[in-house]
């Protein structure tokens, strides 16, 4: 932690990133983002078991990304959805230093982004056993079962979105729900609307959720939306041989192979 | 406010005789933004087409919506009508009432339902519809030909001639195709070299032609007018520029048992050979799974041999490279071996030959010069037995269509051994005697009455030997099924004529359609006959279907005349059916948020980064944009685009959407 | 494939050989590869491909010709012209339909009493014993034909070679074969 | 269910399936009139969002079909949709939205007899499991207060 | 190992010499063979020349039997029985109205698990592996291997060996150091149903047969089914005077000449049931 608040404050006298991303001590005993551009506030810098939240949604925010280049403190999750993004072209070497924080709590400063890509590899995307649990769970129902289940748990959904807001990869400018020509996507909170909001969402993240929980961390109501990326996660690796994020833009959903199973079509 | 016109065909009692054409027009008529409706008994005719263009003019629509045939068939005719009454083409869709609906229905209420139906999404379409302009390309006016047969050289002289460049490729070393292997031919008994031989010299002289033997198309990228081919020129070990044809090296080559293509395996070539004599053009080439020095490394005879030192033994295939504008498929077909045949022995019988290897033995420059003699002993048959329909008309072989042309060289066949063996006897066991064109049934007549052939109504059940003779038991059914057992010294299949290996992958490779017996499809079976379902790339000859020689060459002319017609313009229209990313006003200007998925989704690489710079050029955005030469509009894109970003001109988001709504809304 | 499967089947007997059989006689187009195979059809009174055509007439009386015909109790289901045929016509599970229909209608051919006496002498041979009981049937067969001379000569070799049981095998399981038999057809001496 | 008679919504390319539908036609076969056809250029453009909307608008099933793999008209659209199919299947199965009454098939431009027993077996089946209430139900029901905080 | 074993009623009587031979050789190569208990006649030609639910029913007793008794996998040694079971066992399996009904008729469940071998089958799978190093005594004559209608049509349910010209049985007959002769009458039909009721016919088409054998200088039939065997060896009266000559080629079973080769006594071949003396 201390090495981070030294990094942070070199980076800053040097002027070599403009502005440092991590977390700070919030109220109630949580940790919210900290955006430093003053070398005098990195001593605000905090590290621990309670920073959750991803902070790579804030790196392709345009009040961000326009101060500069950005160094950011980067967990796991954070720094797979860093590559993921710049396979997307949303980040790259020359806007966003990468200070990376092992599951081991040690502080590595990465040259640049391969070396990110080459050090998430060697970890797998894993989903743990509460939430293996719920997917077993779901998976056992008769669908019937199923869609009551997923229609009494989206109902209450109200379409505040801190789920889009949260999530790294839901940097669209103008997201489905907001398109109206024409209206996918019914605007007041309905039912349907929910299903198809979240339905549409998963299916856009198909390939590119890097499974950090954001979203389900985020959501008011604690709606496990988060179970629906993880099936689609666990699709891609029964059907494609599994995903990880990488800068060759070789996109699950935008490429192919021949040979995909297609034992359903007629 | 749309003001749209909705005219339903009866097509004559096609549609009108399931559908109430008429509710379907008075129901049409009520719907919102509906001003004119009216029903009429071919909307394609002529007065057909003003009642159309009238409306346009006098109600001011702003959109047509013509209930007829599969768009496929009139969609052009119907656009074009628009266009002249001053309605953008573009705000024209039809309703497939006849494929779609009254042909595959029973006549009744649930159909005349599906008929408004159907009428009513396009309707709901046509309100989203806007004028489009057709995209402009240039055309390079080179011809691509695939295939030497007769139709290949037809086509390719044709267009060579109407002063256009060609580049023929032909798989083998020696244009020619089956033509040159057979004797002579239907129904003038002219010799078939005779013929054929000039037109293939003409072929290697045009200077409009250029022609790679023993090439095969490796891939193909593009669009009409501007298609990107890479060629394979497979290596013929040998430096044509300097070898001068003399034939040394084949006569010196020690490998000569290698059995000859052309004489459908009854006579045998060296290793390094010219095909046969007439050869186009005349000079050798090495074939490596046979020769010596590429199996055990040593030999090398041929050119030690060679005055001119024209041996390339290290020579590798070389991949051209070529723009072109047109295609024509010529590959033509092939036809069964006599080891299809379980019932006839499996081919285990030198002397059941097909009717390939015939006119190889009719031939005077075949194997036997011309003599008939059977391939096991070299005698001359007193006895031989035809049988058509070997293995065609035969579902249980796979095999259900008419291949058309055997009807006629079995009676040739028959014919000229009777004229070549005196006193032999022929049989031919037939079904049916499929003779249909000019002099086609006189020739069969001459040879059953002034040549004594016999001919037996009947299916041969099997064939098998006994001391030196071929027993054929068969039934004449003109006789009530009665069997019929000939003791033959030779038997001729005429067996089916079928697609050419690797026509599937071809038709894949150059993403035109080809039907259930892999044979290439035309795109209409009347009125497009030597067109495929990809605009600039035409079909000629038995690539489509079985044909003979005269509908062989008259194909290739005509597609050498749609290659022609094509080239006749330095530009052409495009449908501008093609994917469009939006754009909007500063600071927005798009809704692309650039992560560019699109790019590795689209089949074509049309899609490219655009960068947006402010005035002192730094890149304020980098977004999404669509190369509209390169796009095919097949709309993959738009599908992946998470913001909706691109879409598709002729199926946007709001066209197809409201296809859907209104498909299922009062329904 | 086609939605329709009875469409263009002439009513009559053509119609209710597809019903029982699948056979759809309009499929033949009179090639003839049966007749030429079949190893009988000389001893016929109309070859296969007749009875087809005869079929496909939809007329009465030719329908009547069939079902009396000699041809469907010559035919030894060999399978050589379902092997052969073209367009995979079943000819002997046809054959079998219609020597079932003559024989139910009384209206097989009187040349084929011979034939038709051993195929029920054997069967009823089954019946009471469960398995065929060799020196039982030819007994019954020839009461049936009154051939008592054919054949004497081969039984007494058949003993010597010891290839005749002088006791039937008998199953336990004997009624239920038999109501096998009562189930399927209907007890018929003559 | 007898007399129940389902609504099916089919979503097929130009180049294949339509055609193919086009040749039932002029091969004068027959098929249940359950069907209606909505046009794409391939079946690469199909939005997956316009599946679920089918279901909201009250479809009971859905055909999707299209040219067979190496057949696509533009070379690879159907590889990319069938990708995707795969993955929504498997969400909507997951949703436990009935993945028996969405059909995928691939349907050539000469297979005007298969299109025909597609949409008889497909309306056929989708009569025996009855209409979709499941979604209908939701579907129908009215929006409720939008009550934030 | 242990076989199931349907015999069927000829090899019980008239060709018991086939079902010795049989059992001589499987005992020789350490194969047990158990005899379904209480097996039914299969119901032959007669049955499906009659009634085509007695011709389904009888088989499906059998098989169903088969099953009860817990065997996966039995042993047709006749042709003819061996197309019955194997025919019933298709139709059944993919009719399941009709398999209803049968199971209905015979009142026994038969669920279509079990297996059928035809002796080909059976040597190929069990005996054929070994065959060539137990050979003592080569049978070192011409043969003519006749298949008859029953092993190899119809084919799209049998399937086994190609349909015409097959070849298992001519290969089966090098490894004991036969030459099998090409000929053309491997899978013509001999007459079978007809042996009794239209005697001349038979001779007329198993002289066809044993005609065709002699003229290509064949020493021995070779056979897998008792009618072929009975027709050609039984009816050789009937044959001889259909040729207009004495023709005594005699007809072995496929297991008599493996037996002789393997040095079985001809005894327990039962080679003296033959009408035609077995001289080779």
């Amino acid at each position: 932690m201390d090495e981070l608040r030294r990094r942070a404050k070199e980076l800053l006298e040097a002027s070599s990133v403009k502005v440092v991303i991590g977390y700070e001590n919030g109220t109630d005993g949580k940790t919210r983002a900290l955006f430093i551009e003053n070398p005098a506030d990195a001593g605000k810098l905090v590290f621990d078991s309670r920073c959750i939240m991803n902070l790579a949604a804030y790196i392709t925010k345009h009040e961000v990304k326009s101060k500069g280049k950005m160094a950011i403190a980067a967990t796991l999750p954070v720094m797979r959805a860093i590559v993921q993004l710049a396979s997307e072209f949303q980040v790259n070497d020359n806007n966003l230093l990468v200070l990376g924080i092992t599951p081991e709590s040690k502080m590595i400063e990465f040259k640049d982004l391969t070396e990110v890509e080459t050090f998430v590899h060697q970890y797998q995307i894993e989903i743990d056993s509460r939430n293996k649990e719920m997917l077993d769970r779901i998976e056992k129902m008769t669908p019937s079962e199923r869609w009551d289940f997923w229609i009494q748990e989206l109902t209450p959904c109200f379409k505040c979105y801190a789920c889009r807001a949260a999530c790294p990869m839901c940097y669209c400018h103008r997201c489905t729900v907001e398109f109206n020509q024409p209206q996918w996507i019914p605007v007041p909170s309905s039912e349907l609307g929910n299903l198809e909001w979240h339905i549409m969402r998963a299916i856009h993240l198909a390939g590119r959720c890097v499974d950090c929980d954001a979203c389900y961390n985020a959501c008011p109501l604690a709606i496990p939306l988060n179970l629906l990326t993880k099936r689609m996660l666990l699709d891609a690796r029964e059907h494609f041989g599994g995903y990880q994020p990488s800068l060759k833009a070789e996109h699950l959903m935008s490429t192919y192979k021949p040979d995909d199973k297609e034992n359903f079509i007629m | 406010m749309s003001k749209i016109g909705v005219f339903v065909c009866h097509c004559g009692e096609n549609i009108s005789a399931t559908v109430d054409c008429v509710k379907v027009a008075e129901t049409a008529g009520r719907y919102e933004g509906v001003t004119f409706s009216v029903d009429y008994k071919y909307m394609c005719s002529d007065p057909g087409q003003s009642i159309i263009k009238n409306a346009i003019i006098e109600k001011g629509l702003t959109g047509v919506v013509v209930a007829s045939c599969s768009p496929r068939m009139h969609e052009p005719t119907f656009r074009k009508a628009c266009a002249e009454a001053g309605l953008n083409p573009y705000m024209c869709e039809m309703a497939n009432l006849r494929e779609h609906c009254s042909w595959v229905h029973e006549k009744g209420e649930a159909t005349t339902e599906k008929a408004i139906d159907l009428v009513r999404i396009l309707v709901e379409k046509v309100k989203y519809n806007q004028s489009l302009n057709a995209i402009k390309v240039p055309v390079t006016k080179t011809a691509l030909v695939i295939g030497g047969g007769i139709a290949g050289i037809q086509a390719s002289l044709d267009i060579a001639n109407a002063g256009h460049k060609v580049i023929l490729i032909e798989k083998d070393p020696s244009i020619g195709g089956h033509m040159s292997q057979l004797s002579e031919t239907f129904p003038t008994l002219d010799c078939s070299q005779c013929i054929l031989t000039p037109r293939m010299v003409e072929v290697a002289q045009h200077p409009n032609i250029t022609l790679y033997t023993y090439a095969e198309l490796e891939s193909l990228e593009g669009f009409i007018g501007n298609f990107k081919a890479k060629i394979r020129r497979k290596s013929k070990s040998l430096d044509e520029k300097i070898c001068t044809g003399c034939g040394l090296c084949t006569t010196k080559c020690p490998n000569k048992k290698i059995p000859s293509e052309f004489n459908e395996g009854l006579g045998t070539r060296t290793a390094i050979y010219v095909p046969f004599p007439q050869a186009v053009p005349n000079k050798p080439v090495i074939d490596r799974i046979h020769c010596t020095y590429y199996i055990k490394g040593k030999c090398r005879i041929c050119e030690k041999v060679c005055p001119t030192q024209a041996i390339r033994f290290d020579q590798e295939d070389q991949i051209v490279e070529t723009e072109i504008g047109a295609i024509v498929i010529a590959t033509g077909f092939a036809v069964k071996q006599t080891d299809f045949f379980p019932e006839y022995g499996y081919g285990k019988y030198p002397d059941i030959i097909t009717g390939l290897q015939f006119e190889r033995l009719a031939s005077a420059s075949g194997p036997t010069l011309g003599e008939i003699r059977r391939p096991s002993d070299g005698k001359i048959p007193e006895k031989i037995v035809f049988l058509a329909c070997a293995g065609s008309r035969d579902e249980a072989k796979g095999i259900p269509y008419c291949s058309k042309i055997c009807c006629m060289y079995i009676a040739k066949h028959a014919m000229l051994y009777q004229h070549k063996v005196h006193g032999g006897k022929s049989y031919v066991f037939y079904m049916d005697i499929r003779a249909g064109g000019k002099m086609y049934e006189e020739f069969v007549r001459r040879a059953i009455e002034d040549d004594g052939v016999n001919y037996i109504r009947g299916r041969v059940s099997r064939i098998y030997e006994k001391n030196g003779k071929l027993i054929v038991k068969g039934a004449d059914t003109l006789l009530g099924g009665i069997p019929v057992e000939i003791e033959a010294d030779m038997v001729v299949l005429a067996t089916a004529g079928v697609a050419n290996e690797g026509a599937e992958e071809l038709a894949q490779k150059l993403h035109v359609s080809y039907d259930s017996y892999h044979f290439f499809a035309e795109a209409h079976p009347k009125l497009k006959p030597v067109e495929t379902n990809t605009a600039g790339i035409f079909l000629a000859g038995a690539c489509q279907a079985p044909r003979d020689i005269p509908e062989s060459v008259s194909m290739a002319s005509g597609a050498a005349v749609k290659v022609a017609g094509l080239f006749s313009q330095d530009e052409l229209t495009r449908e501008p059916l093609i994917a469009v990313v939006n754009r909007q006003a500063a600071p927005v200007y798009s809704s692309c948020v650039g992560c560019f998925l699109c790019v590795s989704a689209c089949p074509y690489q049309a899609i490219e980064k655009e960068e947006i710079k402010n005035r002192n050029g730094e890149v304020i955005k980098s977004i999404a944009k669509v190369n509209p030469g390169l796009c095919q509009g097949c709309g993959t894109c738009v599908a992946f685009c998470r913001t909706k970003s691109i879409d598709i001109q002729g199926y946007t988001h709001e066209q197809m959407y409201s296809e859907v709504m209104a498909l299922l809304n009062e329904y | 494939m086609s939605s329709d499967p009875h469409h263009s089947i002439p009513a009559g007997l053509g119609s209710e050989v597809f019903e029982n059989t699948e056979v759809k006689v309009s499929r033949c187009y009179q090639c003839g590869k049966c007749s030429a195979g079949c190893p009988l059809s000389e001893e016929m009174d109309y070859p296969p491909s007749l009875i087809m055509r005869m079929l496909q007439t939809g007329n009465k009386e030719m329908e009547e010709k069939v079902l009396s015909s000699f041809s469907i109790w010559v035919c030894l289901t060999c399978e050589m012209c379902f092997a052969r045929c073209p367009m995979s016509i079943d000819i002997p599970k046809m054959m079998d339909f219609l020597r079932e229909k003559a024989l139910r209608e009384k209206k097989s051919n009187p040349k084929a009493k011979e034939i038709v006496a051993f195929h029920k002498s054997f069967l009823d041979s089954i019946r009471y014993t469960g398995r065929l009981y060799e020196i039982g049937l030819f007994a019954d067969y020839k009461t049936r034909t009154l051939k008592i001379l054919d054949d004497l000569a081969l039984a007494p070799k058949m003993l010597m070679r010891g290839k005749l049981n002088i006791f039937p095998e008998l199953i336990h399981d004997r009624s239920g074969i038999a109501s096998i038999f009562r189930k399927t057809v209907k007890k018929n001496k003559n | 269910m007898a007399d129940f008679e389902p609504k099916i919504v089919a979503f097929v390319c130009n180049w294949c399936t339509y055609a193919g539908a086009d040749l039932t036609g002029t091969s004068r076969i027959k098929y249940a009139s359950n069907v209606r056809i909505v046009r794409f250029p391939c079946t690469g453009r199909i939005d997956y969002m316009l599946l679920m909307k089918s279901f909201d608008e009250g479809a009971d099933g859905i055909i999707v079909s299209g040219c067979h793999p190496n057949d696509c008209h533009y070379t690879s659209g159907n590889f990319h949709a069938r990708r995707r199919w795969i993955m929504v299947r498997s969400l909507c199965d997951f949703i436990g939205i009935d993945i028996r009454r969405i059909k995928f098939s691939w349907v050539s431009a000469a297979e005007g007899a298969k299109w025909a027993d597609i949409v008889n077996t497909t309306v056929s089946e989708i009569r025996e499991l009855g209409p979709y209430n499941d979604y209908k139900k939701v579907a129908k029901r009215p929006l409720k207060e939008v009550s934030h905080g | 190992m242990t076989l199931g074993f349907y015999p069927g009623c000829s090899l019980k009587g008239s060709s018991r010499e086939y079902a010795e031979s049989v059992l001589a050789v499987a005992e020789t190569f350490g194969i047990t063979m158990q005899e379904i208990s209480d097996w039914n006649c299969c119901g032959a030609t007669a049955a499906h020349n009659l009634n085509r639910d007695l011709s389904l029913a009888l088989p499906a007793r059998i098989l169903a039997l088969a099953e009860k008794q817990g065997l996966t996998e039995i042993v047709v040694p006749c042709a003819a029985c061996y197309s019955r079971l194997t025919v019933t066992r298709y139709e059944l399996s993919k009719d399941p109205a009709l398999k209803a009904k049968i199971s209905e008729i015979n009142n026994m469940e038969f669920n279509g698990t079990i297996s059928i071998l035809n002796i080909i089958q059976m040597i190929d799978k069990y005996i054929t592996p070994v065959l060539e190093s137990r050979v003592v005594k080569p049978f070192d004559h011409k043969v003519a291997c006749y298949y008859g209608c029953y092993l190899v049509r119809p084919h799209e349910i049998l399937n086994f060996d190609r349909e015409e010209d097959p070849q298992t049985m001519d290969e089966l007959m090098l490894k004991i150091g036969a030459t099998p002769i090409d000929w053309a009458y491997k899978t013509e039909c001999c007459g079978a149903g007809l042996s009794v009721s239209r005697t001349k016919s038979v001779g007329r088409l198993s002289g066809k047969i044993i005609g065709d054998a002699k003229d290509r200088g064949a020493e021995a039939m070779i056979v897998v089914c008792p009618m072929c065997h009975s027709n050609l060896d039984m009816r050789r009266d009937s044959v001889n005077s259909y040729l207009g000559e004495k023709v005594d080629i005699p007809v072995l079973y496929v297991t008599q000449a493996i037996g002789l080769a393997v040095g079985i006594e001809r005894k327990a071949l039962a080679l003296q049931r033959h009408f035609v003396k077995v001289t080779i």
